[in-house]
């Protein structure tokens, strides 16, 4: 079987990937679309936790499933904040929208 | 369970492979003519306007929003299907509540339009 | 075996993520990004975590992506293609990245980890579904209302008035 | 005889063994496996090819004519025709397209329609892979059909392509919920995923035991094949043809085989969840009979959805959105939760079935009937003479 810390190291690559592509990209959908990647890595890191040391329950995976939930309804209503700005202001890009700045 | 997987991964490699296969074959036996009339977007015979971006109405959204819901519902729905047999009358009464709550939302997006078309 | 299919199967998830990141035009980005959910929904399956697996494909590719590829179509030709993508602290941002990874990386090799490695149950999916209503039946409820919640929320801000 | 009895099960038995006398186990396994897969990859060509010639030669009689009739007797090998055609088109691309995406989707959605099948039993234990989460795996690579979907429309940089992906994907969207529901309730009546086991629960057909499941899934099947009467996606008179205008040859090709793959391979879903898969009359002592019965039944299923075809005229978007959300997906949850009542019911099984299809029928009635009373309004509000 593979190690555990294989697992954790491509975890590890996976959030900071998606953390680069969050912080990064100039387009609100794609720094969604690293933040989705970040959830990913968390779910894999939980999944391999579970298998590795708790597999006689199901815990890990109860959670990995409530984080899938989390993360449908904050694609969902994240997108659909994206679309209501770009009907608004037309255009979708983070450093021109900065309506608080007044 | 490992084996039935690794089945799978076979399988799913080979159904990838046999439309390549079958495309190469094709690409090998068929003409090559391409002219500029033939390659233009297959429209109403005149020149394409612009991109082909149109603007889509965000109904299209609005389903996908909703999919997206029960979609998760499901997947709590399935192992509790799986498990029901085994549960006491207490796994009935809160699957109801649960279906119950993810019905008022559907009944919202129904009252304000977001099913019409 | 195991290990070159592990290692296959990660290499494939993080260049896609990767491309997610680096790739210019959005669609394909979204398509990276379903190549790299792809990859993990297979890790879940050489974790022996099945039903996640097949839940990873169906929330994340079948739903999300699409919701995703759906926002990008709406919020066409916005963005000039030619524009940089990619914000004025980028390379700051990167630096960022491989530090944490690399810190990361230390702690992870540092701790030990408990192992302890048993056989998955052989009714694994019906112990998930009764610590859906049975440990779990708060979270349970309250995933139910937070659905409900995002869907109101979001119908509210998309729809057009 | 013995052997006859179970035929295939035994082929593949003295296969296995006699390849094991000069193969390592691993190798033994891996032929096996590339023999199912090459095997079962085939099922949606050899769908194309023989229910194309099928629907042909029903939807012909249906509209009073003959049908292909002149490439071999009874026009039989009018589909290797077709195939010969495909297979030496020249290949337009369209200039300004995305080239890889453009190739790529026909291939993933060739695969899709392939896949499906890795679950399907054929018989008792013929199944490839009878996976635990099997209706869950099939629901999972209809998803990959919708993003090959997506992909081509975008690719082909066509305005119709692209509103042709959308639409089919709303399409599809909108119906494999209350396909996941109807699945979900099967899943519930079994107490297991597992394909082989839904067959063998069904001591009687759910298509009895559990009849607004079987109604809704299979008007839902219908739509995720985009069949007429919800064949919306390639609209000829509204949006050419879909996602797919922009392809020809053989890329096209792919298309076409993945239509049919798919309604054999969703013939075959409907028959495993509610016709009893491989089950028939005296396939306990002869098990080699199961997959012929399993393919009779198939057909039928086909010859199902051709007549529908036939008959019914074309629903409008709004119509066919509105129909999924406003009655099939209430109706199936109503189902769920009476099955699911009846199952906590201190009866017997056989009586809790028939409570089943009581309750089946109750809800399909009211459903029907605020449906008919909703029609009777519009046509009211509308001013419309009612005949």
């Amino acid at each position: 079987m593979v190690p555990l810390t294989w697992y954790l190291l491509v975890t590890a690559a996976l959030f900071c990937i998606g953390l680069v592509g969050a912080l990064s990209r100039r387009n609100a959908i794609a720094v969604l679309m690293g933040i989705e990647l970040m959830l990913n890595a968390i779910n894999l890191n939980l999944v391999a936790f579970w298998r590795y040391a708790y597999a006689a329950r199901m815990d890990g995976q109860v959670f990995a499933v409530f984080v899938i939930t989390v993360a449908a309804a904050e694609a969902a209503v994240g997108l659909a904040i994206i679309i209501a700005v770009y009907r608004q202001r037309r255009t979708i890009n983070v450093e021109e929208l900065d309506l608080l700045k007044g | 369970m490992p084996s039935q997987y690794a089945f799978i991964g076979v399988f799913l490699l080979v159904a990838l492979a046999l439309p390549i296969i079958g495309l190469v074959l094709a690409w090998l036996i068929r003409p090559k003519k391409p002219n500029f009339a033939k390659n233009a977007t297959y429209e109403c015979g005149m020149e394409t306007i612009g991109d082909s971006w149109v603007q889509f109405k965000a109904q299209y959204y609005l389903y996908a929003l909703i999919f997206v819901v029960f979609d998760v519902e499901a997947v709590f729905i399935f192992p509790w299907a799986v498990a029901y047999g085994k549960l006491g009358l207490y796994a009935l009464v809160e699957m109801v509540l649960f279906i119950l709550i993810l019905l008022g939302g559907l009944l919202y997006a129904w009252r304000k339009k977001a099913l019409d078309w | 075996m195991q290990q070159v299919i592990f290692i296959v199967l990660s290499l494939l998830t993080l260049s896609a993520a990767v491309m997610v990141v680096a790739s210019r035009s959005l669609f394909r980005s979204a398509l990276w990004l379903i190549l790299a959910f792809a990859g993990i929904a297979m890790l879940f399956i050489l974790l022996q975590a099945e039903f996640l697996a097949f839940v990873h494909i169906l929330i994340y590719i079948g739903a999300i992506a699409i919701l995703i590829i759906f926002a990008i179509m709406l919020s066409r030709g916005v963005m000039d293609p030619n524009e940089p993508r990619f914000n004025d602290q980028w390379r700051l941002v990167i630096g960022f990245g491989a530090l944490l990874f690399v810190g990361l990386v230390v702690i992870m090799l540092r701790i030990p980890w408990p192992v302890n490695i048993v056989a998955v149950p052989a009714d694994a999916i019906q112990l998930l579904g009764a610590d859906f209503v049975g440990t779990y039946v708060i979270p349970f409820e309250v995933a139910s209302v937070l659905l409900v919640a995002a869907l109101i929320g979001a119908i509210v801000i998309a729809r057009e008035h | 005889m013995y052997y006859i009895q179970d035929l295939f099960v035994n082929i593949a038995r003295s296969w296995t063994s006699w390849i094991s006398g000069f193969l390592p186990l691993w190798a033994v396994s891996g032929v096996n496996y590339l023999i199912m897969a090459v095997i079962l990859v085939m099922m949606p060509v050899l769908a194309t090819l023989t229910l194309t010639w099928m629907e042909r030669k029903v939807i012909g009689r249906i509209q009073n004519r003959i049908g292909p009739n002149r490439v071999g007797p009874f026009g039989i090998f009018q589909a290797f025709a077709d195939a010969v055609k495909m297979l030496v088109k020249e290949d337009v691309i369209p200039t300004d397209a995305d080239r890889p995406v453009f190739n790529l989707a026909p291939i993933l959605i060739a695969a899709g329609a392939a896949l499906l099948w890795a679950v399907i039993p054929f018989g008792r234990g013929m199944a490839a892979a009878d996976l635990n989460v099997g209706v869950l795996y099939i629901i999972a690579i209809g998803s990959m059909t919708m993003i090959a979907m997506l992909m081509a429309g975008w690719s082909s940089n066509n305005k119709y392509a692209l509103i042709g992906a959308f639409r089919a994907v709303a399409q599809l969207l909108s119906y494999e919920v209350p396909m996941v529901l109807s699945i979900a309730t099967v899943a519930l009546v079994v107490g297991s995923m597992r394909m082989g086991a839904v067959v063998e629960a069904q001591v009687v057909p759910f298509v009895v035991v559990l009849p607004a499941t079987f109604v809704v899934y299979l008007m839902a099947g219908i739509a995720e094949t985009g069949r007429s009467p919800f064949d919306l996606l390639e609209a000829e008179s509204e949006i050419v043809a879909g996602y797919f205008v922009e392809y020809s040859g053989l890329k096209f090709g792919w298309f076409y085989i993945a239509e049919y793959g798919n309604l054999f391979a969703i013939s075959a879903i409907v028959t495993t969840l509610f016709l009893g898969g491989w089950r028939g009359p005296g396939v306990s002592a002869v098990p080699a009979l199961g997959p012929f019965y399993f393919i009779a039944k198939i057909v039928a299923v086909v010859f199902l959805m051709m007549w529908i075809r036939g008959t019914w005229p074309r629903v409008r978007i709004d119509q066919m959105l509105g129909l999924a959300w406003k009655v099939l997906v209430p109706v199936s949850l109503a189902n769920l939760l009476w099955v699911a009542f009846v199952m906590k019911l201190p009866l017997p099984t056989a009586l809790q079935w028939v409570l089943f299809v009581v309750g089946g029928l109750a809800v399909l009635a009211v459903a029907l009937g605020l449906l008919g009373r909703a029609g009777r309004r519009h046509v009211a509000s509308k001013g419309m003479v009612q005949t």
